[in-house]
């Protein structure tokens, strides 16, 4: 059989996966609703494993044992990697690129990546969160605007 | 004592950045005809098993092992998908003949990223729903965090990881297989448009279109074919934590453990000697060199160093990407890790062409996923 | 070929939308059956996660998501994927995980979160048909089933009424199960007036939308007899997949089940299936597939198993209990979870822990069965105590 | 250990419930243009045309249908095209009262596999019937293609409106 040598002639047909979704959060659902109404970052521990999740989460992906304790970490933290990324979402240029940073939260295992404010950075500078202001929370992780630099 | 099972036909069609005017299931007829003629057999009749690596989102169609079976030769056939790397499903052929369920597995993997319009948003559509998205950023900046850690705690330097693209593109000239070819320097890599920093979109894999098919068979039936088989003899897969937040940032522990179990069972205690060449991850430069560590290729913090000596070039000590990797033939998204295992499979037939390694008898091919993942594969082929 | 064993099993509750994220549902049910045989995570080599569509929990690349709730940190993990065979695929995944001598212990686990997926996760399934010439034609999922079961109605002269009898078996069954989201007792005429939703399927012919997951643990012989003294042994793996051009078919006889189910048969020995299988969970997202794949898998001739349902033959106390969990029908249709879920129910059944459920005269051998995409694969287990 | 110690629960949420508790929604864009290919794109070409074509496969002789580059029963490259239809009978089909998402319409759709007379036996395309009244539909039923108008059509299956019965 023929394969189609005149570009003109090539015939693509268009279309999409049409669905949208709803997520529930789960045991992170606690530290949104901290975060909404006490402005706090309220993670859990895993008792077996002495590991603290931010956000918090049902169970500990070492042990396999629930991590249902709650233990409160940040707000601070220490930026250890950063980078200015010049895409958007959609991969088109970005007029005004973003700052992102790899943030180690006080007293969380884990690591944290999030918007930093415009400026330049350094690893190893204590950053902190900026919030919305409480009346405009929604109760997700976008009611952080942006970490700074501490003291800036 | 794992049984003796070889590649006995390898097949594969694009490898271009687009294809236009084919389909996707034509891409893999090609491949796959090509594949059954390399090493003599009769889909219809002499192969009991196939395994093709597909991930609904990236071909547009839910549950799409519904449209693997025909081009393929397997309708009405033992034939399933998995959701993995082509090296997942060389694994998964590995083990179906080992268990003798089947005697011969067919192994496929494409890539058709051309027909994705939303290639970015698709692949942070991988990230987690409440934790992660909610950041709303292009997924190249986790790659681009990655490279900015490895920096700043002097892993290895910009430079080093600008190297690693001069000398796969560099290789990609002698592979008529590779379409981003090209002759760089150092100082092209690093004033290129900037990605997300400190990586230029010079350090990322382009996208392409490829289909890839493996045959696989036991021992007993290689002695009838005709054939030079090259023997599978290590497989490891594993992954580090799916979350950004508590994976291991500074090591691909997914690389390590994968490779620790292929080792283990290839009996291969100092990899960098006993391996000829190897054809590993770099979607990013970066990662060549943290792959490149995780395998034991390199010891901790010299991969860069060893890549600016030489070492890793096409006619150093040990061949890193030969072929010219991912930055020389593209990201081929599912496929990537069965055309990297291609690779090493042609190097250790002698087949390779311009870009062969001289006498090399013990090969490795390793992948990941990609981003967003921590989930990679290692294969050990010799003969 | 190496004897492999299921050694425990444990599930979620079926619910219709969880507010548990999908990772969590399959941890739990990963829990329940490590917990089932006494069994840490540190001793599993490796696990096999199924989970139809990415679009119905909403993640691209899902079986990468869900790897840490399905325990598989820093261990290998591969989802295997047949659509809506997929559960029972799992587990044969499993059994060559462990066959192929590479692991003595494997974690099998399925998840599946089909509420997130909006407006309706029945739009996911527009995205499972042919994206050039089906697709634009806007089509519903029940069309396929509808169709089919309309071929097999036509073929073999059956009437609805013949047909319904499964959905009231399953939801009569399901009463016993505590993970049911739907067992209840309904009538044959309830069924016949049920909404028309694509004729000749009503709503009570069709198990629902369902969150849930369920996982098993499966060993090699060394281990599993440490593990426990009621090992339930694979005797027989198969599954086919047919053409993808599934209007070139003939829709009245799933060819492609018959087929896995001799590939099956061979592996563990079986010669007369209709004698030798004692308890069998054939797939029954619809009440015609339960009877379908009865007749697939040669336990019935072709057009036969209507009677059999008629008879009282498919009752729990009957001469062949067909889905005495309840089914899909019953319990519930998380997929993937419900596919493996079979498989759970025939190792429960065989060691004679299914409690209220559990089927009379001592069975030993049962199979489980799954089937998916565009009415195309077939999935088979056969497993002996 | 009963089989119900087993099953642990989870908490299954009322529709508002799901609505209410915290969580997040995503729209992603998954869109794609698809290559046709040279079997299908040239289907779609003739359908512009007003023609139904089938590829051949002279190892088996069989018309296959819908068109592929390859026969799968004989694994070889399809030889030419051969033009089928456009009437052909009912296989199979339904009655559906419900959109792909899930919403009740006002006027039933009636889906069927339609076999088209010109390709070997059993091969048949999905498509919907119209010009009918749902209950005068039967197995068996003779129909054949309506096409849009040329000017109406653009190298896609629905430039087939519908089948309809021939009369």
């Amino acid at each position: 059989m023929e394969k189609t040598w005149n570009f003109e002639e090539v015939v693509k047909v268009k279309g999409s996966i049409p669905v949208w979704h709803r997520y529930t959060a789960g045991a992170a659902a606690r530290s949104f609703l901290a975060l909404k109404e006490r402005g706090e970052f309220l993670g859990s521990r895993c008792p077996e494993c002495d590991l603290v999740y931010w956000p918090a989460r049902a169970f500990c992906e070492r042990c396999f044992g629930p991590a249902a304790e709650e233990a409160r970490v940040g707000p601070g933290g220490v930026l250890l990697a950063r980078t200015v990324v010049h895409r958007a979402p959609d991969g088109r240029r970005l007029e005004e690129p973003v700052r992102v940073g790899l943030i180690a939260l006080e007293g969380a295992d884990g690591l944290f990546i999030w918007k930093l404010a415009p400026g330049a950075y350094e690893p190893g500078q204590p950053v902190r969160p900026v919030l919305k202001p409480p009346e405009e929370r929604t109760g997700s992780l976008e009611d952080i605007l942006f970490f700074e630099v501490e003291g800036a | 004592m794992h049984p003796k099972i070889a590649v006995v036909g390898v097949g594969w069609a694009g490898f271009q950045p687009q294809t236009p005017g084919i389909s996707y299931k034509e891409l893999m007829f090609e491949a796959a005809t090509r594949a059954y003629a390399d090493a003599g057999l009769d889909p219809r009749r002499d192969v009991d098993s196939w395994v093709s690596a597909s991930e609904d989102y990236h071909e547009g169609t839910s549950i799409f092992d519904e449209y693997i079976p025909d081009q393929l030769g397997a309708a009405l056939r033992p034939a399933h998908t998995v959701a993995a790397d082509g090296l997942h499903a060389l694994a998964t052929g590995w083990m179906l003949i080992a268990s003798g369920v089947a005697r011969v597995v067919a192994v496929e993997a494409h890539s058709k990223a051309s027909d994705i319009l939303s290639l970015p948003e698709i692949t942070a559509f991988a990230l987690d729903p409440v934790v992660e998205r909610p950041l709303g950023i292009h997924p190249g900046a986790i790659a681009g965090l990655e490279a900015d850690l490895a920096y700043s705690r002097g892993a290895f330097t910009r430079e080093d990881t600008a190297r690693v693209v001069v000398k796969n593109k560099g290789n990609a000239l002698k592979n008529p297989r590779a379409s981003f070819a090209a002759r760089l320097s150092v100082e092209d890599v690093l004033a290129a448009e900037p990605l997300a920093t400190p990586l230029t979109v010079l350090d990322e894999a382009p996208r392409a279109d490829a289909a890839i098919v493996l045959v696989l068979a036991s021992e007993d039936v290689v002695k009838a074919l005709d054939v030079a088989p090259v023997w599978i003899r290590g497989l490891g897969w594993s992954q580090d934590a799916p979350s950004l937040e508590t994976r291991e940032w500074e090591e691909a522990v997914y690389a390590r453990e994968a490779a620790k179990r292929a080792y283990q069972m290839a009996a291969i205690k100092d990899p960098a000697t006993q391996l000829d060449l190897a054809e590993i991850d770099d979607t990013y430069s970066h990662k060549e060199l943290l792959h490149m560590e995780a395998l034991g290729l390199a010891a901790e913090g010299e991969a860069g160093y060893l890549v600016a000596k030489g070492y890793a070039d096409l006619d150093g000590e040990l061949p890193v990407n030969p072929s010219g990797g991912s930055l020389g033939w593209g990201n081929l998204l599912e496929a990537t890790g069965l055309a990297r295992a291609m690779e090493v499979v042609l190097q250790l037939r002698g087949e390779a062409g311009a870009h062969q390694v001289e006498g090399c008898e013990q090969g490795l091919a390793m992948s990941w996923r990609g981003l967003p993942t921590a989930s990679g594969a290692v294969a050990i082929f010799g003969v | 070929m190496p004897r492999v064993a299921v050694v425990g099993a444990g599930m979620t509750r079926f619910v219709r939308r969880a507010e548990e994220t999908g990772k969590e549902l399959a941890w739990k049910a990963a829990k329940a059956a490590l917990d089932s045989c006494e069994l840490t995570l540190e001793k599993v080599d490796a696990v096999v996660l199924a989970s139809a569509p990415d679009a119905f929990d909403g993640v691209h690349m899902k079986g990468e998501y869900l790897s840490d709730g399905a325990g598989a940190w820093r261990k290998p993990l591969i989802r295997s994927y047949v659509g809506g065979g997929s559960g029972v695929f799992a587990a044969i995944q499993g059994w060559y995980h462990v066959a192929s001598g590479l692991f003595d212990t494997v974690l099998v686990v399925a998840e599946e979160k089909m509420s997130s997926a909006q407006p309706h996760p029945q739009g996911a399934f527009l995205t499972i048909f042919d994206n050039m010439i089906e697709r634009p034609l806007g089509p519903n999922l029940l069309w396929i089933f509808a169709m089919e079961m309309n071929a097999y109605m036509t073929r073999y002269g059956l009437e609805k009424k013949d047909i319904a009898l499964v959905a009231v078996k399953n939801k009569k069954n399901a009463k016993d199960h505590p993970a049911a989201l739907l067992g209840g007792d309904i009538t044959v005429e309830d069924v016949l007036n049920s909404e028309v939703l694509a004729w000749p399927v009503q709503r009570l012919d069709v198990s629902p939308i369902t969150d849930g997951a369920v996982a098993i643990v499966m060993a090699a012989e060394h281990v599993a007899k440490r593990l426990t003294d009621k090992p339930v042994w694979v005797a027989g793996v198969g599954w086919h997949l047919d053409t993808a051009y599934w209007t070139d078919r003939d829709l009245h006889y799933p060819r492609y089940v018959e087929y896995a189910a001799r590939m099956a048969y061979e592996m563990a020995g079986i010669r007369e299936p209709r004698k030798e299988i004692h308890v069998v969970e054939p797939y029954d997202p619809f009440d015609y597939k339960e009877l379908h794949h009865l007749e697939g898998l040669l336990l019935f001739p072709p057009g036969k198993a209507p009677e059999a349902a008629r008879d009282g033959v498919l009752d729990r106390d009957g001469d062949l209990p067909s889905c005495p969990s309840g089914g899909l029908l019953g319990v519930g249709n998380p997929i993937a979870a419900a596919g493996l879920m079979k498989v759970a129910e025939i190792f429960w059944q065989l060691r004679g822990e299914a409690g209220a459920r559990q089927v009379p005269g001592d069975p030993r051998c049962g199979l489980a069965q799954a089937w998916g995409d565009l009415m195309q694969v077939a999935t088979v287990m056969v497993l002996r105590r | 250990m009963s089989s119900a110690e087993r099953v642990v629960p989870v908490r299954g949420l009322s529709d508002s419930e799901f609505r209410s508790v915290p969580g997040t929604e995503a729209r992603v864009r998954a869109e794609y243009s698809w290559d046709a290919g040279y079997a299908m794109g040239t289907f779609l070409k003739g359908l512009k045309e007003g023609k139904i074509l089938a590829t051949t496969c002279r190892t088996c002789g069989r018309t296959l249908f819908p068109p592929r580059a390859f026969c799968e029963e004989c694994f070889r490259p399809t030889d030419g095209w051969k033009e089928v239809g456009p009437t052909g009978h009912v296989y199979t089909f339904s009655i559906c009262y419900v959109s792909w998402d899930m919403r009740r319409l006002a006027v039933p759709e009636i889906p069927a596999v339609i076999r088209l007379d010109g390709a070997s036996p059993g091969m048949g395309i999905l498509h919907l019937l119209g010009e009918v009244d749902p209950s005068r539909v039967e197995v068996g039923m003779k129909v054949q293609a309506v096409f849009r108008p040329p000017e109406e059509r653009r190298g896609a299956i629905t430039d087939v409106l519908h089948f309809r019965p021939v009369s």
